[in-house]
């Protein structure tokens, strides 16, 4: 039985039968890793480890080692955190927004996407904490019972953020995982080591594929996307609030939400692409993450990437017509002060790249795609700092004024962030399929460019 | 002492049409297992809709009231603390703490309800009859406990309907 | 001196002590670090033979014969003890261990006050014994006093709830043995929950120290001097109305009674003796705090005391009643705040509070019958931290 | 948690005491608890397995004095009259003593003198009591020994070398102390020894001008407030020159411009370097440091022209200058009698022709007087010839530090090494003392009894307020010991007060009365007769043509000025006043050569480029106002002995100035800039210069007020009207404090900047972190310069936490560290915060400090102090303000509006049953003041000044178009433009 359809480009390219689908992603998970894998997770592993170290020297000796200071309280800190939680809005999105939107072609990427998302807010987790002066009492935001009858402000957005950031992390956390038990069962019964199998039945908390687990789990699901949905949106909405709730010039502005939520899709896209076209090659899933794939991503990008743009403009255009010098102050001494040069790669990584994509040659061309998503990845992070260090290195009082350079420690740090983000994706690779397997396989039937439904033989699975 | 005899399919297609041929014959079909949710497999097996989305909601409500109420308590009764030159009750800043606990509780309760509803669970461990049904199998299990039929009469009926490698084993249980 | 230590946990131990005997190999090391050596007997300069003379006359234990109490019965080893009201056997060492051998016996067999004339009378004590007997007191003034067996700790208790509730868990969800599902899951829960329990319970208490009752280096009480001597507690703590320490009295202070006071009812001489030697050495006697806030609070007793008119006993407990202080209250900030939510003020007699205008108003329209010390921003951050 | 420590440390560590009022022990000690702090060095998760383990909590041990003197309350302050001394710095001061140890500074309400406000330099003199530098006992070359045997071998030597007929000679700084002048000269008498003053920055050439015009070499009073006109040619009387704090007070009263107080006096400032005083003038005239001589002739002649006096043949001053000095000529010439001109150079020719040309204005008799002159500024070159005698037999240095500060240090190092005997008597080691045989360490002034007529007839004492520290001999009781004399110094003062000044006094009948109501005073001021004294012309003449003959300088002229925190050279051994931002160039820990704009880009020299000048190496510093071809450096940096190897800044630049014809000259002409093409690091706290069109300080000109008293504020009003608020307003039902600063006649000496560090324990971070914007001081007096690069007009304003009713930082703290108290502040909990910074960031005043690294040593983690000024340790902490939190790492901290004298003065009121007086409680800042230019009191109170204030239409708040509602409110600068 073969079904092409006519007007849409098929999500599976080659002929592929249900087992095959398991084969082919299964094959990382049961392969011996190979060489780079292992160059990979080493130097990642110690690029965490010695950001850890550096995190350790911070709250030892005091964050005076940063290049943060009286006027810019906040330095590449909260910048790589916003950055981070930006990348972290990508998986979430896909699985959810466009599981409701009824987008096939999100079963192929979900699953990466969901892990990048959950791996990335772990990373931008890490900056609130180590940012605080003193991380042996941060326990002090939780709001517990205590004997000093304290509880927490719950007018402070950085009280927002810490629900937010949690609630994120965790419902990430739940809708990922249970979109992983049927695969993980999958993956147990093609184990043959006892011991393997015994943890993958762990893991897949003994998941059997009984129809009524699957009306279940599909009810489930669906309503898990319905929280996550809004979760997704309200989490870069409420870190906006960090900045828009404030009364510092180039913060205070109520088109943070907006603004800040497309540009955590954009920079979460990009950074989805850059990933998957090194991961499909790496994996050879080639036949799954097809290059309409990668345009329907691009697509995406465009469209929020225009919204990115058009908030930039509509900020300027505001910080004139308000008539509020301090607002014009600060967005002229974005475009022309000391750190025009931050403002003006963020506008042309963000901006004026992305229109590229409206060729649908460029979309569809691998490479490019790939340079640009490391490009936006660029100019997110600039973005970021732009607000972060722009806004406050001059604000109301020039006698304040200060420039921010960072230290080798805070540049240590971020890189150990990349280093924990990347030791997590290599080993998510190696332990849990790359591809939502069952997903797929629900949509190969229509959606596979030749779909092999009877196997030739009853044929086991490859050894 | 019962019988369990199970078959499997390659094709969804087929396992339809041989679930809607057993009903016909008023077998009562005990569980049928697929690799992915089968489009339309719900509808004819009759399984009654998931009560998952009330309870998802009955606990979003329980845990945004609760967060909610709770933030008017601190501020209100626990310590009113004057912060910015605010009222102590300043509901607007109580929403995304609300909101975000909504969600929480709503998720947290779902997936806790499905996995216990499904006796799922961090080492649970499952009845596999076929390890394929993970793979490339669409499994249909009858058990003559649910069944007025004899087993061999099942087991019959079940081939009949194109099913492969037909098999019965007894269990305790 | 130890603070609160876990006597409740004791019955639990025994109970959980059968799981405890493969790990208690691991357990005992912090055990025996805690025992000290007795290496340390000869640096006195006497040898062992004759210390031990005297510890064994000193103990009451053979061969020696008398028709009286050992000296351990009354002058027990603890130090410094308030067990009873004696000397104990390490203070008389320490008072007499720069005196001689003659000194010692006179104090012995002529006592000097009439409570030790009392129970020292009809001592038939030859000089020898008295001798080694000072012999050991010496020795004993050196070594201190072997120091009690602890009680084991908490953290034992902590881990050995770790290893059991690991196991349940584990062979809930991995091993499967205990065919009983409900066993593992009983445990986990309830050694989870003791675990918390635990850490809650030493959370709040981090930093405080309700009924801490440490032993002082006199047996000072507050209750044969408040209670039966009737004196008032700022005559000696008189700073309590003006400053924000209640002072504690200077040695001469107690020498204003002192001087003239030199047996107690109960105690002797003994103790009353510290205080003058303490005076004529001119030296302060150097008392263990009880009641300590945290650095960081700004507690006056000027303001409680002097402007709030509040007593003693409302923060301190029934001091008049103990011999022995004990912090009664947590000293908690909670405890702080609740006191503020429910102490009226007095607003009525003291001026200041005439410029709390809206507040009178309320006060004679009746919308308020009091004023509380929470009203007028005692519960503020400021009026304790800064 | 202990992170935060309120400090007690032993006295008892020391010695024994013996004095009676230090018998007896401290109160309370707090032995190091180990259990909190351990916890915090784990984190949460280890947490949970200490909290079970802990069993053992440490012993906190409660000590009694032993005998427990009368007046001391443990807890409580007690304060002693006394007064501080020091080059050009005297203030009567009130000394607050915590358990022991005197940990501030207050002005004495009753001096006549100063009786408010002190200096910065007096506020920060408690550190130096407490400086682990100090000598600590007698040294003999390089080995430590007793006194007696110290006194013997003295002794001996001394009777020798006098007997034998080498001279003794005995250096001291000014003595303005009458006993011990009546000691000094029995001492000279039995050792037939020459004694000599020697000032480091003299003004002997002042005091041979008035002997030349006025035949009396007494320095006049000064009365700056009774002046409608005042010229300074380059006189720095705000910042110091002369009496730097009574002419601030003087100044400012004329300073602070109300409906009831509306003269405001003119400034005119003729100077080459910006100088305090220069940013404060309505019209700052620049001129070249060269051309100071021509411009005094210039003024003399265009005033005598108006006045009969001869004229005479002069090449005049620029352009430029002559044009704006017209202004000048015609207002001294309006206001005869009422006005006062000056001069900063210690050439006596200048002088005498300033002398003149107030004689001619009529103002010798009003604004200057001859009645109570000062006492201080004795020195003299005289001593020089003395040491460098070959006959030379001891020198005997007291406290005196030539070696560093006079240029001919070489051949003083040769005279004192070549000495037979050399001793010096000092506190702090210093250069000239490192040379010395012996050393013999004195008290600092906390520990001393001492007497000193600063002005004539206004004598004051000065009183232990601490036991000895070390085995430390007054300098006058070591005299007294080698002269045998059995009478202690504090009697010999008593006795020297009974037999002299109890006679003048009618008050006290018994002299034991006189003596305890003198102590309680600190001042006995006597009725001198009002001296007269007779002009003379004829001098004038030659100075005139001397001034008119200088020769203009080639190339640059430097210009060497008192550091307004090092002054002579005492300030860098005290790392408060090095941290203390210069208030012109807003650089702290160093100094640097001021260059003008112009200049520098002539040169391409940027800030902190190293230049060659002379035989010195100094970093530039682009100096907008400083005139083209002068440079100013300011002396007493680059000490060497007695500071610290981390706080060694600067550079020394004595060894440019010179001594011509006997006086000492400041100015060094003819030099040659060369760029090194090194850099150094300057620590500029404020790096923007430009308000950038903002109303933050807001000024109008005298014309405009007098117009409309709103003048330069009309947008406050303006802003009032569109404060419109959703919620309800918040109530304050008691108190609701505020602070009103008045920027007309705050001057920006700094004093509340550091009387601020001293009563709030402000750490010290250092010259590295200072630069990097780390600097933790809770006030900062922001300069801004408006207009022309070449002749900016300077803005200051003092900004603290603005305490707002509205406050931005509130609302952001996650864990609620900050918020309002029920009395208006905004209340700052350390132990609560857990350093996030956003407060900091969201403050729009940006008035938040955080300890970025531990500075205090109160941090729980061990081994990451980070202290390059050596101030946490035990000796140093016992300045603390043990009523004031140390903060830990990782905390925000901010100005509380000294919460701890406002909870302290409550309790007063309460425990009295009686309502607060206005004015009676006062901030660290305020009292500081010279200038009365804070006030802090009340709001809810109508009748208080501060609301009064608030009310008056020159009232604004900072930024107050954001609605914060700060409870600070700035009063407008009015500047007499002419």
């Amino acid at each position: 039985m073969m079904h092409v359809s006519p007007v849409r480009e098929p999500l599976i390219n080659g002929e592929k039968s249900y087992n095959d689908i398991t084969n082919d992603v299964m094959a990382p998970v049961r392969a011996k890793p190979g060489k780079l894998w292992y160059i990979g997770i080493t130097v990642s592993t110690i690029v965490m480890i010695f950001g850890f170290a550096m995190i350790g020297y911070t709250v030892w000796f005091g964050i005076g080692k940063w290049g943060v200071n009286r006027t810019i309280g906040w330095g590449w800190s909260i910048t790589n955190f916003v950055w981070w939680v930006g990348i972290g809005h990508a998986g979430t999105f896909i699985s959810a927004i466009l599981l409701l939107f009824r987008q096939k072609w999100r079963t192929s990427i979900n699953r990466a996407a969901e892990a990048m998302t959950i791996f990335a807010v772990m990373c931008a987790g890490i900056f609130p904490l180590i940012h605080m002066g003193r991380l042996p009492l941060g326990f002090f935001i939780l709001p517990y019972p205590n004997s000093r009858e304290l509880w927490v402000n719950f007018n402070s957005p950085l009280l927002w953020d810490v629900f937010a950031i949690t609630t994120y992390l965790l419902v990430s956390l739940l809708f990922w995982y249970m979109g992983l038990i049927p695969d993980l069962g999958t993956i147990r019964d093609r184990m043959k080591t006892l011991w393997k199998k015994k943890a993958y039945n762990f893991l897949s908390f003994g998941w059997k594929g009984s129809a009524r687990h699957w009306h279940r789990h599909e009810s489930m699901s669906l309503i898990l996307a319905g929280l996550a949905a809004p979760l997704v949106l309200s989490v870069h909405t409420i870190v906006s609030f960090d900045f828009a709730t404030s009364v510092i010039p180039g913060w205070h502005t109520t088109i943070f939400p907006p603004y800040f939520v497309s540009g955590a899709v954009f920079s979460g896209f990009a950074m989805v692409l850059t990933l998957m076209i090194v991961t499909r090659k790496a994996l050879h899933l080639e036949e799954y993450i097809t290059v309409g794939h990668v345009e329907s991503m691009n697509k995406v990008i465009i469209a929020t990437g225009s919204i990115v743009g058009i908030a930039y403009i509509t900020e300027l255009f505001m910080a004139w017509y308000s008539g509020v010098e301090y607002e014009r102050y600060a967005f002229l001494n974005r475009a022309l002060g000391p750190y025009a040069w931050a403002y003006w790669i963020m506008m042309t990584c963000n901006v004026i790249s992305p229109q590229l994509l409206w060729f649908k040659k460029l979309r569809r061309n691998l490479t490019f795609t790939f340079i640009l998503s490391i490009f936006i990845n660029i100019g997110m992070w600039f973005e970021r700092f732009v607000i972060v260090v722009t806004s406050l290195h001059r604000d109301y009082l020039p006698s304040s004024w200060t420039m921010y350079k960072p230290t080798w420690v805070e540049v240590a740090i971020y890189l150990g962030t990349f280093g924990l983000f990347f030791t997590l994706f290599f080993l998510f690779i190696r332990v849990f399929p790359v591809i939502a397997l069952s997903e797929v396989k629900s949509v190969a039937r229509s959606s596979a460019k030749k779909f092999i439904g009877k196997p030739i033989k009853n044929k086991t699975p490859e050894k | 002492m019962r019988s369990i005899i199970y078959g499997h399919f390659t094709d969804e297609l087929d396992l339809l049409n041989a679930v809607k041929e057993l009903q016909n014959k008023g077998i009562k079909i005990d569980d049928v297992r697929t690799p992915f949710p089968v489009h339309g497999l719900d509808s004819v097996l009759k399984l009654p809709r998931s009560r998952l989305p009330i309870a998802a909601f009955i606990a979003g409500a329980i845990g945004g009231s609760l967060g909610l109420l709770f933030q008017i308590w601190v501020f209100t009764r626990g310590w009113p603390l004057v912060i910015g030159g605010k009222p102590f009750l300043s509901l607007p800043s109580f929403i995304p703490v609300t909101f975000e606990l909504t969600v929480l509780f709503a998720a947290f309760a779902m997936v806790i309800l499905f996995l216990v509803r499904s006796n799922l669970g961090p080492g649970s461990l499952p009845d596999i009859l076929d390890e394929e049904v993970t793979n490339d199998h669409f499994q249909i299990i009858l058990t003559d406990r649910n069944n007025s039929a004899s087993e061999a009469e099942l087991e019959e009926a079940l081939a009949s309907t194109g099913a492969l490698g037909v098999k019965n084993i007894k269990t305790d249980n | 001196m130890k603070r609160n230590c876990c006597c409740e946990g004791i019955g639990l131990i025994l109970r959980f002590y059968i799981f405890l005997i493969p790990f208690t190999f691991f357990f005992n090391l912090p055990l025996t670090c805690y025992s000290e050596t007795e290496d340390v007997i000869i640096e006195s300069g006497f040898s062992k033979d004759e210390i031990n003379r005297g510890k064994r006359f000193f103990m009451g234990l053979l061969p020696f014969e008398r028709n009286h109490e050992a000296c351990i019965s009354c002058h027990y080893m603890v130090s410094p003890d308030t067990l009873n009201w004696n000397p104990s056997a390490i203070d008389i060492a320490r008072k007499y261990a720069g005196r001689d051998s003659a000194a010692f016996h006179r104090a012995v067999m002529q006592p000097s006050g009439n409570l030790m004339a009392a129970s020292h009378q009809n001592f038939e004590i030859s000089e020898e014994d008295v001798y080694y007997m000072k012999v050991y007191l010496d020795n004993l003034a050196v070594t201190g006093v072997e120091p009690m067996k602890p009680s084991i700790n908490r953290i034992l208790i902590f881990l050995f709830l770790g290893v059991l509730l690991t196991w349940a868990l584990l062979d809930l969800l991995i091993f499967k043995k205990v065919k009983i599902k409900a066993i593992p899951i009983l445990i986990f829960v309830a050694a989870f929950g003791f675990q918390l329990f635990m850490l809650f319970n030493e959370s709040v208490l981090l930093g405080r120290s309700p009924g801490y009752q440490p032993d002082q280096p006199i047996k000072f009480s507050h209750q044969v001097h408040v209670t039966e001597n009737q004196i008032d507690c700022m005559y000696c703590h008189h700073t309590v109305t003006t400053s924000q320490t209640a002072n504690i009295p200077s040695t001469n202070l107690c020498m204003n009674c002192h001087i003239v006071v030199r047996e107690g009812t109960r105690s002797g001489r003994f103790e009353i003796d510290k205080i003058v030697q303490a005076y004529e050495e001119e030296r302060s006697v150097e008392w263990i705090r009880i009641h300590d806030l945290p650095d960081h609070v700004f507690f006056s007793h000027a303001q409680h005391v002097g402007a709030g008119k509040l007593d003693c006993m409302q923060c301190h407990g029934d001091v008049e009643n103990m011999h022995v202080v004990k912090q009664v209250n947590d000293l908690s900030m909670g405890w702080c705040l609740d006191c503020h939510r429910t102490t009226k003020v007095d607003f009525i007699e003291n001026d200041y509070y005439s410029i709390f205008e809206a507040f009178h108003i309320d006060l004679e329209a009746g919308v308020r019958d009091s004023i509380f010390a929470v009203n007028i921003g005692a519960n503020n951050c400021s009026s304790c931290h800064y | 948690m202990s992170d935060e420590k309120k400090y007690w440390e032993l006295l008892n560590e020391f010695e024994p005491l013996d004095d009676a009022r230090f018998k007896g022990k401290r109160e309370a000690v707090s032995s190091p608890t180990s259990r909190r702090n351990f916890l915090k060095v784990l984190g949460l998760g280890a947490t949970s397995a200490a909290l079970v383990a802990s069993c053992k909590s440490p012993v906190e041990k409660a000590i009694p004095y032993f005998i427990k003197p009368d007046e001391i309350t443990p807890g409580k302050a007690v304060y002693y009259a006394s007064s501080y001394f020091n080059q050009n710095e005297f203030c009567n001061v009130i000394v607050k003593v915590r358990d022991n140890r005197p940990i501030k500074l207050e002005p004495n309400p009753k001096s006549v003198i100063t009786p408010y406000g002190t200096s910065g330099r007096v506020q920060a003199s408690v550190m130096d009591v407490y400086n682990v530098n100090r000598y600590r006992s007698p040294v003999r070359n390089d080995e430590t020994i007793v006194w007696d045997e110290a006194d013997n071998e003295i002794i001996t030597q001394l009777k020798e070398l006098s007997g034998s007929g080498r001279t003794v000679v005995l250096i001291t700084p000014t003595i303005i102390s009458p006993s011990t002048k009546k000691l000094i000269g029995e001492f000279t008498q039995s050792f037939n020894a020459e004694w000599h003053q020697y000032d480091p920055i003299p003004m002997d050439g002042y005091r041979e001008a008035n002997r030349r015009s006025f035949g009396t070499e007494e320095l006049p009073e000064y009365h700056f407030e009774n002046a409608d006109c005042i010229v300074s040619v380059g006189c720095d009387f705000l910042g110091t020159w002369l009496s730097p704090v009574e002419f601030t007070s003087q100044y400012s009263s004329r300073r602070a411009l109300f409906e009831e107080n509306p003269g405001l006096n003119k400034h005119y400032q003729i100077e080459a370097g910006m100088s305090l005083t220069g940013t404060n003038a309505d019209t700052r005239i620049r001129a070249d440091r060269a051309e100071y001589g021509k411009i005094l002739v210039h003024l003399y002649n265009q005033l005598g022209s108006q006045n009969g006096a001869t004229q005479i043949e002069a090449t005049p001053p620029p352009q430029e200058v002559t044009e704006k000095l017209k202004n000048v000529i015609n207002d001294l010439q309006a206001n005869r009698g009422r006005s006062i001109v000056v001069c900063g150079d210690n050439n006596p020719d200048y002088q005498v022709i300033v002398n003149s040309i107030n004689q001619m204005l009529g103002n010798i008799g009003e604004t200057i007087q001859f009645n109570r002159t000062y006492n201080h500024f004795r020195g003299n070159e005289n001593w020089l010839e003395a040491l460098l005698d070959q006959n030379l037999g001891a020198v005997i240095v007291w406290d005196t530090n030539p070696v560093y500060s006079h240029p001919m240090s070489d051949q003083i190092r040769a005279a004192i090494e070549r000495a037979p005997l050399s001793v010096a008597i000092t506190a702090q080691p210093d250069e000239t003392s490192e040379l010395c045989k012996y050393k013999l360490p004195a008290p600092g002034y906390l520990e001393c009894w001492d007497d000193a007529e600063y002005k004539k007839g206004v004598v004051s004492v000065l009183q232990p307020t601490l036991h000895k520290l070390f085995n430390s001999r007054q300098a006058q009781e070591v005299l007294l010991t080698w002269m045998a004399n059995p009478l202690s110094w504090q009697d010999y003062i008593r006795e020297n007060w009974t037999s002299v000044y109890f006679t003048e006094q009618a008050a006290n009948a018994s002299s034991s009365d006189f003596w305890i109501e003198t102590l309680r005073n600190g001042e006995l001021v006597l009725n001198n007769t009002a001296a007269s004294v007779s002009y003379n012309e004829s001098a004038t003449a030659g100075a005139l043509q001397t001034a008119a003959s200088e020769q203009a300088s080639e190339g640059f002229t430097l210009e060497l000025t008192e550091g307004i925190h090092t002054g002579t050279g005492h300030g860098p051994l005290n790392p408060w006043l090095q941290e203390c931002p210069d208030p012109v160039t807003r650089i702290a820990w160093g100094n640097y050569a001021s260059i003008a704009p112009a200049a520098a880009r002539r040169l391409s020299i940027k800030n902190g480029d190293v230049i060659q000048l002379g035989n010195l190496q100094i970093p530039a510093f682009v100096q907008p106002g400083q005139a083209d071809s002068t440079i100013s450096i300011a002396l007493g940096y680059g000490r060497t002995t007695g500071v610290a190897e981390e706080i060694r800044t600067g550079v020394n630049a004595y060894p440019l100035s010179r001594v011509e014809s006997n006086y000492r000259r400041l100015t060094v002409p003819n030099l040659n800039i060369e760029p090194t093409g090194q850099t150094e690091l300057l620590a500029l706290i404020q790096g923007h210069q430009s308000m950038e069109g903002r109303a933050i300080v807001r000024d109008a000109t005298y014309e405009e007020w007098k117009e409309n008293p709103a003048a330069g504020n009309e947008m406050h009003e303006e802003i009032q009207k569109h404060h419109t608020t959703l919620y309800p307003k918040t109530i304050y039902p008691g108190h609701k404090w505020g602070m009103a600063i008045d920027l007309n006649t705050c001057t920006g000496c700094s004093a509340c900047v550091l009387a601020c560090n001293t009563e709030n324990n402000i750490p010290v971070v250092g010259k590295i972190e200072a630069s990097r914007h780390h600097e933790m001081q809770w006030i900062r007096i922001d300069r801004y310069y408006k207009g022309d690069e070449n002749n900016p007009e300077v803005l200051r304003q003092p900004v603290m936490c603005q305490h707002c009713d509205q406050a931005p930082c509130e609302n952001v703290c996650p864990v609620a560290a900050t918020n309002q108290s029920s009395e208006g502040l905004n209340q700052m909990v350390y132990n609560r915060c857990i350093g996030t910074r956003y407060c900091n960031n969201n403050c729009p005043y940006k008035v938040r400090r955080f300890n970025w690294l531990d500075y205090t040593g109160a941090d729980a983690i061990p081994n990451n102090r980070f202290d390059p000024a050596n101030v946490t340790v035990d000796l140093s902490r016992m300045r603390h303000n043990p009523d004031v939190t140390v903060r830990a790492k990782g905390v925000i901290e901010k100005c509380s509006f000294c919460i701890q004298r406002i909870q302290e003065k409550k309790l007063d009121a309460k425990l009295e049953g009686r309502p607060m007086e206005d004015g009676e409680l006062q901030t660290a800042c305020q009292q500081a003041c010279p200038a009365n230019a804070i006030v802090f009191g009340d709001l809810n109170d109508p009748e208080s000044r501060v609301s009064k204030l608030m009310k008056n239409p020159r009232n604004y708040h900072l930024l107050e178009e954001l609605h914060t509602l700060p409870a600070v409110g700035y009063l407008t600068k009015i500047k007499n433009k002419s």
